[in-house]
Order: C-alpha cells, then structure tokens, then sequence
C-alpha cells in the first residue's frame, strides 16, 4: 500500500484538531490568502498548458465536460426531491455543488498522481474552470424553473464575478498570454509552494470539515447517505467520459475526481445569493462534512483504480 | 472649548452574513443615509454558528445613524427583504449626535 | 411597507480578553439567549495596553441581545466569574428589535 | 448569585479614519477615561467609500465608556480637533455599567 | 514587441476585477503582508550592494538623487496651484507625491530589466529610499510655509517612522551588515519569491486602482492631465540625471521610472497627519488612478527606450 | 568575531522600531500564519528524524529532558516566592514559563548553529515538543497544590490541545508518517522558507518585545534579574544533561539554549485559563522583555561556547 500523502495527514490534523476542540484556527485572511494561490496556480498551470496547444483539440472536450457538469444535477435532483423529500430549493442547491467541483479535491488528486509518477494531460485544470458554471445554471433552473422573475443578468454576474472564478479563469488567461517562459519568475511561489500552500489550506479544511460534522447529525442519514454514494456515480461517470475522450490513465482519474466532487465554493456563494430559501447547512454539510473526507481520504486512491480498470477496459475493446 | 449641544439621532445595527454584503450595503444606500460602518463578526444563532474562519461562515455588522424616520425604514426594509432566507439581527437604539445637519 | 412595531429590549456588551473565548461563550450560551455576536477588539484599560498585535494580547467584544431578565443575569454571571482576574468592561443598554418572539 | 445595581454612565462612539489612531488615542488618553476600546471598520460617509483594503483606506471604532461629564468634553474636544479635516463621526449613547467606580 | 510581464497581468486583472464588480478583494491583513515582503526585500538588495561597494562613490549620487525629489515639486507645485487652480494644501501634496517614489512601480521596473537581460547598479533600492523623503519635507514647506506653528519634531517623526520607510531603510541596513553570504539563508523568502509576492501585490493594487478611477471622475480633467504628463516630465529629468551620473542604461532607465512615478504609500500618510486640509482622494486619485497604472503599463517600457536614447545621446557627445 | 546572524537584525530592526514608536506593525492574521509555519516546520524535522532512528534510542532521552522540564520550575519557584516575594500564583507562573520552552529561541539557536557549520542531531526538534508540558503541570501544582477543586481534565485540554502544541505535535506525527520522501514537496515552503520566515516573525516579536518593556519597568529589577540569571542556571543544567545524555556539541548547544529559554505561548495561554489570578504581564515581562532578547542576542553564542566547554570537559574525564 502507498504511504499516505502528507498533504492528506494535514487534513487529518486539522479533523482531529478540531472535533477534539482545539483552540487551533487559521484567521480569515490567511484562508483566503491561502486559497487565491492555489486557484491562480491551477490556473495558471491550464493556461500554460494551453498556450502550448492547438485549441482546436480542447475545444470538444471542454464542450463534452461542460455538458458532464450540466447533466449530473439533472440525475442527482430527482434523487433528492423525491426520495431524499428534501425542500425544491434545497434539492437543487445539493445537486448544483455535486455537478460543480472542488478545487481541493482536485488539487489533491493531482498531488497523488504526482506522487505515484503517474502523468495527465497538462490542460486538466481548464475543467475544472469550466466545471464550475453549467451545474450552477441548471440548478438555479430547477430551483425555479423559467419563471420571469429570475434576473439572469444578475446571476450572471454573480456566477461569472465569484471570486474563484476570477482567480481561476485569470490564472487561466495569464498563464495563456505569458507562456511557460513569461511564468518562470513567478514558478517559486506559484509552483515551488504549491503542496507545501496545499498542506495548509487543507490543515484549515479539515477545522472547517470538522465543524460540519454536526450540520449533518441534524440532517440525518439520507444526506450521509448521498454524500457517499453521489461521489462513486459522478466517478464513474468522470471515468467513462475520460476515457472516451482519449484521456490518460492520469487524465481520466482527475477527471474521475473532479466529476466525484461537489463544490464548497462557488456554488453555494451563487446559490447563497440567488436561491438564498436554500439552507446552506444542508449543502455544505454534505459537500464538507462528508464528501470532501471522503474524497480525500479514500475516493482519490479509489478513483485511480478506476481510472486503471476503465482504461484496460477500453483498450480491451 | 465652545458648549455643544447633542442631537438626539437613531443608530440602526444590522447583524447579517458576509455574502450579503454588497446587496445589503447597496439596499441600505438607496434609502440614503448619509452613511454606514461596517465590521467584521462572527456569532451564533437560531441558524447556527458562524465561526468566521472563511467566508462563508462569517458575519458582517452594520452601523447607520440616521434620523427617526429613516431608522424604521431601513430596519424594516432590510427586514422584509432578507430576514427569512438570512441569518439577521437588527436592533435600533437613541444615540446623540453633535452636528445635526450631517444625519 | 407594512408597519412594523418595535419591542424593547437590552443589549448586553461584554470587552475581555480574547483566550477566554471559548470558556466565556460556553458561559453565555448557557443562560439561554437567543445568540450572540462577536468582534475582534483591541484596547487600554486599567490592566494596560491590548495591542492587538497577537493572541494574548488581543480583546474580543461581545453583544447579546435579550430581554430584561436575562441581560442582568449574564453580566453578573460574566462578572462574578471572571471580573477579578481578567480585563473585562460590561455595559448594558436599552434597545429595539423588529420580532419579538425572537430574543 | 448577589444582587447588583446598574449606574448609569455614557458611551461615546468614533469613527474615523485608521492613519489616525495613534494621534486620536494619545488625544483621548489625556481627557482621563479609565480606558478604550478600538476596533477595525470600513464604512461611507461624506468623505466616499473607506474600502478597509490598506491602511489608507481603513476606519476604526473607538468606543469610550465614560462618566456625563467627560462624554461631552471628549465628543467636542475630539470633533473640534478633527472633524474639518478627516472622516469622523461621533455619537454618545446611554450605558448602564455594574461597577460605577471604575469609569 | 516584447510580451508582457505577467506580472503585469495580474495588475490587469485586478483593474479588470475591480471595474466589473467582482467580489474579490485580498484582505488588509495580506496586503500589509505583501507590501512589508517587498519593501524589505527591495531595503535588503540595496542594502548587499552598498556591502559590496566603496560608499565613497554612492555618496555623490545619493545627494544629487535627494536634490532630485526635493525639486521635483517645486517645479510641479506651480502647474498645480496656478493653473490647475487646486488649493494650496492640494497642490502642495500632489507635488510632493510626483517627487517621491512609488516602490510597485521601481518593482516591476527592475523586473521588466531582468525579464529583458538589462543589467543595472545594483545599489538603485538605495535611491528609492532616498527619494521618499525630501519631496516631504519640500510639499511640507510649500503648504505650510515656514510658519511658526509647524511642529517639525512630529513631522520628523511621521517621516522617518512610517512603515514604508523602516522596512526599506531597516531592509538596507540588515542587507548591509549581513552582506551576500549573510542574507543566503533568508533568499529563498525575499528574493525568490520576490515576483510572486510582486504579482500577488499588484493584484491588489489593481482593486484598489480600480477602485480611485472613481475619485477621478469626480475632480476632473486637469488631474487626469497632469497624472499623464508629469511622469514624462519626471522621466526625462531621471534619465537625464541618471546619464549625468554615468548610470548605466538599466541604471537610467530605473532613476527614470523612480522620477516619472507618484508615492501612494509614505507621502500619503505624512500628508495625512501633518497637513490634513489636503483631500487624499485627490492626489491618490492622480497618483493611483492615473499614473500608476499608466507607469505600469506604458511607462515603464517608454522610459527604457528613453534610456537607450539619452545614452546614445551621451555617448555621441 | 562571526558576523550576526541576519535573523537577529530582524528582531533588533523590530525592537528598535517598537521603541521608536514607529507604526510599524504585523497584523494578527500574520503573526498567527508566520508561527503556525514555524511550528509545523519544526515539528515536521523531528517527525522526519524520527522516522529514520530507532525510537529505543530516543524514548530515554524524552524521558530525561521531561524530567528536567518538571524540576526546574521547582529551582525556580522559591526564588521568585521567598526571595522576590511575588505571590504564590505569580511565582508559579513564572516559576512555568522558565521550566518550559521558547520555539522561536530554539529557532534562532539552530539558525545559529547552520550558520557556524555546527551539526546537532536531528531529532532535537523533538525536545522542544517534550519539554512544553511538565514544566505547566508542575506549575500549576505550585500554585494550586493537590487541592481538590482543580479540574484536570479541563486543565489536561488547556495543555494538550492549545495550537501551539496541536502543531508542533502535529507536524512531528506527519514527518514520522510521511519520512523523508513523503515531505519533500512540502520542502519548499517549511524549510526552504523557513529562516525567511524566522525572520519577519522576529521583526513581529521585536515590535512585542519593546511593548513588554514597559511591563518590566513598572514591576522592578528583581524580575529583571532574575530574567537574566535564569537562563544562565537554566542553560548550565541543559548543558550538563545533554552532555550526560551523549549529545554532540551541537545538540548539548541546542538542549542548554532551550533550558535558559522562557515560554511565551504555551505557558501564558494554559495559566490564564487555569491560574488566572496569575498576571500574564508579570511573566511575559521577564519573558519576553528580558530573557527573549537576552538569549537571541547574546545568549545562543553564550550557549555554544557553554556547549563547547562542557563537551571538553567531558571528553578530558
Ligand atoms: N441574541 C443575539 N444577540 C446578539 N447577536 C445575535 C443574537 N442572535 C443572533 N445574533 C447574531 O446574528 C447572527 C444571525 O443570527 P440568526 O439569524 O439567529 O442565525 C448570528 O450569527 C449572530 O452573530
Ligand atoms: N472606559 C472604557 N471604555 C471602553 N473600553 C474600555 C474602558 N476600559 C477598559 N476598556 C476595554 O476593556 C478592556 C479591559 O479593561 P480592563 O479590565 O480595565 O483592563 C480594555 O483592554 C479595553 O478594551
Ligand atoms: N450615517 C452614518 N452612520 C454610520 N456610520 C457613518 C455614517 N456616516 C459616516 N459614517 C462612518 O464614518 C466614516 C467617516 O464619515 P464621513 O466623515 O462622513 O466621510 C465613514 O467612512 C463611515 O464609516
Ligand atoms: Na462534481
Ligand atoms: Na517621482
Ligand atoms: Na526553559
């Protein structure tokens, strides 16, 4: 058995830390400073890849990811309104953060496949920005419907304006127009610390995690229940689309996770503003609490393993 | 030192989430105070803890002092709006102020 | 705008030192308010100066909102238990909420 | 739990710009409150928006509890000293405090 | 064309955050952060160069570059006053801001340099400091005169102690004493980071530029004006000193940059202090909404061809 | 004479401007980040180091340095309870602080120790860890007594689960899990960084070591003494142990230093939870005011000529 990625021995200490109520905490601005160098180092990362490559290969794939991120809430929806008879508005919020994705989590499976020597395509991070959107739209969509008092510009703005998004798609247009060469200089900080900034935005998650632990006592055993089972269908789902776009082993396995994992960030700020009826403690109970340990602990070893079997699968045919 | 005299004014607090502040900031300046302060926060309430450790989990707290009519309309305008869906406190209380052409 | 009619309430603020944060909400929370609101605080007092600049040497500020039996209850109870040993100002005031139901 | 009895005293509340602090408090310090407590704002006002994104952009909040004779000298001696040329606003309020002679 | 520094990107991507309204901001916690890694880390290159060097040849330049900044406003005072009708206080402090220095703009002037293999002395942080100061002291005496009630004790002291200038005087003293093997072990923080922090920085310098474009509007025309026009002014007097002084090309392309930019950080403090009358807003308005970002991504480039003429110039003499 | 070590200029360029009066200051969140990653970097070396050692070899040198962090508190609290007269619960508490541990000491002292080429072994890191706990459960056995109203479970958290511990343990346990290889991507940013680091949290303790300049003057020279005899007996007995124990010069230097250090995290936040009628401004006055900037400046040479001798001495038996 691998040994344990010390990454993943952060969040831990941060679980631990805070069920056994430390006094242990990362003040706010830290979080944040924490977390706008990741996003703009995966950013950043996607761009130069791109600026390497002919667009017109990424093109469909981005087309057939995006369409991915659209269609699970469509499938995770009725599963929460009708048998999870959670509130519509709730549904679609819970749907919307699992057809999203969790930028951690992604960091992290690209941190295991590092560690295991396992190579990926260099454009995955592009997916992950353009992950983050079409779960959005469609779970306002089926949080309201059509109906005319929906200010979609306002949503637009809302979504497109997020705060990780910036940074994400930012990172994405700089590494594009700067080049490998151009982010040389700014490589020590955006790369070099990368697992090091990894480690504690982690260490903070596992606090945060820790804390919605007890959200999810509340909202009983359904949600425990989805947070566990969701992930394994979007990995499959991840893992299938992967490898029929031609992906790696290593591309399929992120691309596996990413599907697997539910958003803590964008989506529950869009949905926060825009579908505000919906309980947020509800979501991130499920995205936090339970799907992001999950994830990290287990589902990214486990989604590699796929990754492997679908691929064999595939060439086999 | 030339005597003061103080004007009696009203001071709206609003206690709310982080993620409403660029709405509630912009709600509140349409009914036009001459101003609001704003600080950090975190708590506990009917919806639970915010710890303040990111975003999402933390609280803003707004201070307008503003005249006896504009105090009710702001808590109660800000009130209807938000505080079914929003983790939200408004309490309005009397301060004195020295000048009064500024409130 | 519906008419909405004020109730009167009290507000309770504590300033003390910011180690005894969790203690010191534990404390609170067990009278029974309906919450409470933290801020970050730096200050001077008759224990010197809380600069700010680290953990020890920081102030929090704390706000309850309650009704009239309650406020005096938690700021004897706050400043029984700790008033002699840790800096500590407590002052009480008259508010107004909008729900009555709620504090 | 021994009874205790509420004097009243007086809050006085400033808000101002942070590149301030140390000259406002030093100012302060001298009127002779027993103490003070400071925390960060951001705010609007006449003077445009203070973001609280640096330094030069950033607001406190001082807040005194003083007695009926020293809130008025501080509210006028700080507004005559600074309210022309800087952000500030500054309004007293009603406290009850349990200890009436530390303030 | 060369392409642009991705630090310059980032800066880019702050404006453009900033004007579509996007959430993002970095914490005040983190820019203070930011700002105290550069200027220490600027103080502590200066100060290994100075280590290296026989004071007795930076001397002479260090009084000329003083002279410089001192007479700066003098000569932008009158403009201010006479013909752009700005009160006295306003004047005065805007003058002053055009004879300091802004230490983001040397940054990404030195960096531009390094990024096109330019080489330049390495004591020119020494001038940065040097130049913070005597554009003070004259804005001071033009707004106030040499009236008895200035208290010239207390303006010493808001000079000399605002942050800004002990981080980059106690950098170059640190820098100094260590020498090039001394500062080795704390390199891996201040000087390869350095254009990480310096991106991260300019991010945030982009929202709050954005966030001045503002003020600008509101005080009109002529200071939109003289925001654009007094840098190449300031340009031409630095590269025409900086060739007197036998700089290199780098080296006058630097004094250049360091004349044709605006303070927005030591001269803004004292100024709020010691000559309160004067509205900030006014001159960061210039100096942040116009000339930084017009230093930034114009300016710095022209002035380096400005360079390269003036010492051609010089050589054919 | 070797140079001083740039890291000590840091703490002197903050010392200086805190007495200065500059308004110079680190935010909160910052010196929180700056010591979280202190502590982590120092808990993951001894983690690693133990990771590659047999654990036989080291649990009786634990055993040794615990002992020693109990009884010195017992040394030093008749002198501050008999002889200075401070009272029973202040002289306990400072009795603690002194039987405990200074992170930021042992930090500079390793610095000092790279910097003259002197090796030590790897798991000292660990003693640090060791030598937090006793020195605050005999000291509040001091101030207390057996006395039955003591809660020591609640008393036990306090100790165990404060951050300062929680990370330094933490960051052990990670570096024994990962080894060597597991942490070489975090590399970058906890050891790469880490004397940068050092050195801004210095600047920071600078700035709070002239606040408690103060505190001292208003609680005399007994205090002032004693802040600056302790270490003297402190570092006299950890050289003594760690020679006994078989340590090399550089590990003898580095137990001597952090026996003469004084606590100011661990310490001060147990006692104010569980003695509070002790006056934190008493204990953090010799601490910080006198005996951290005692050992950073002069102490850490002082230790390692101590070291030096003392393994002379041994060696000559
Ligand atoms: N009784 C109270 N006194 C002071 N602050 C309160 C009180 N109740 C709630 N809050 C604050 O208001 C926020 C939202 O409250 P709630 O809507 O009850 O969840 C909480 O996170 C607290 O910061
Ligand atoms: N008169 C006062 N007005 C406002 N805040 C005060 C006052 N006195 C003390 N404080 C605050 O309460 C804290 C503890 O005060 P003390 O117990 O007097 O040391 C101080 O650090 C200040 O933040
Ligand atoms: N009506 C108001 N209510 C509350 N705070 C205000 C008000 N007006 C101004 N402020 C605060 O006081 C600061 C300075 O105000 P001004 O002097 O009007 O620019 C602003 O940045 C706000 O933080
Ligand atoms: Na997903
Ligand atoms: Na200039
Ligand atoms: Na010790």
């Amino acid at each position: 058995m691998p040994s344990l990625d010390p990454v993943i021995l952060f969040f831990i200490l941060g679980v631990v830390a805070g069920l056994s109520r430390s006094d242990l905490r990362l003040p706010a601005p830290i979080h944040d400073f924490l977390s706008m160098v990741l996003l703009l180092a995966i950013g950043l990362k996607g761009g130069v890849a791109l600026s390497q490559q002919p667009l017109g290969e990424v093109v469909p794939q981005v087309i057939a990811v995006g369409l991915m991120g659209g269609l699970m809430p469509l499938l995770a929806f009725p599963v929460l309104y009708r048998l999870g008879h959670l509130p519509r508005a709730d549904a679609a919020s819970v749907a919307a953060h699992y057809g999203s994705v969790s930028v951690g989590t992604y960091a992290v499976a690209a941190a295991f496949l590092a560690h295991h020597d396992v190579t990926f395509e260099d454009h995955m991070p592009v997916f992950v920005a353009v992950l983050e959107i079409p779960a959005i739209v469609v779970g306002i969509l089926l949080a309201r419907g059509l109906e005319k008092g929906t200010r979609w510009g306002r949503m637009a703005q809302e979504v497109f304006l997020g705060r990780g998004l910036v940074l994400l798609i930012g990172g994405l247009l700089i590494g594009l127009g700067a080049g490998p060469e151009g982010v040389a200089p700014i490589k020590p900080l955006f790369f070099d610390l990368f697992k090091g900034v990894l480690a504690l935005f982690l260490l903070d998650m596992g606090l945060i995690a820790a804390g919605h632990l007890g959200d999810l006592r509340r909202h009983g055993v359904f949600l425990l229940g989805f947070g566990l089972v969701m992930p394994l269908v979007g990995a499959t789902i991840g893992a299938t689309l992967g490898s029929a776009l031609g992906l790696s082993v290593g591309g399929v396995a992120l691309l596996s996770t990413m599907a697997a994992s539910a958003s803590y960030i964008a989506v529950p700020a869009a949905f926060r503003m825009i579908v505000p009826e919906a309980n947020p403690a509800l979501s991130l109970g499920a995205s936090l609490g339970v799907t992001f340990p999950f994830n990290i602990l287990l589902g990214v070893p486990l989604y590699y393993q796929l990754a492997l079997q679908v691929h064999a699968f595939m060439e086999a045919l | 030192m030339t005597t003061h005299s103080f004007h009696r004014r009203r001071l709206v607090t609003i206690i709310t989430e982080a993620t409403l502040e660029g709405a509630i900031l912009a709600d509140i300046d349409a009914l036009g105070p001459s101003g609001y302060t704003v600080t950090e926060a975190r708590g506990k309430g009917s919806r639970g803890i915010q710890s303040g450790s990111w975003g999402l989990a933390s609280n803003l707290r707004i201070e307008i002092v503003c005249d006896e009519t504009l105090a009710p309309k702001i808590a109660a305008t800000v009130h209807q709006k938000y505080a079914s869906n929003y983790g939200m406190v408004i309490y309005v209380s009397d301060v004195e102020v020295l000048r009064a052409d500024r409130y």
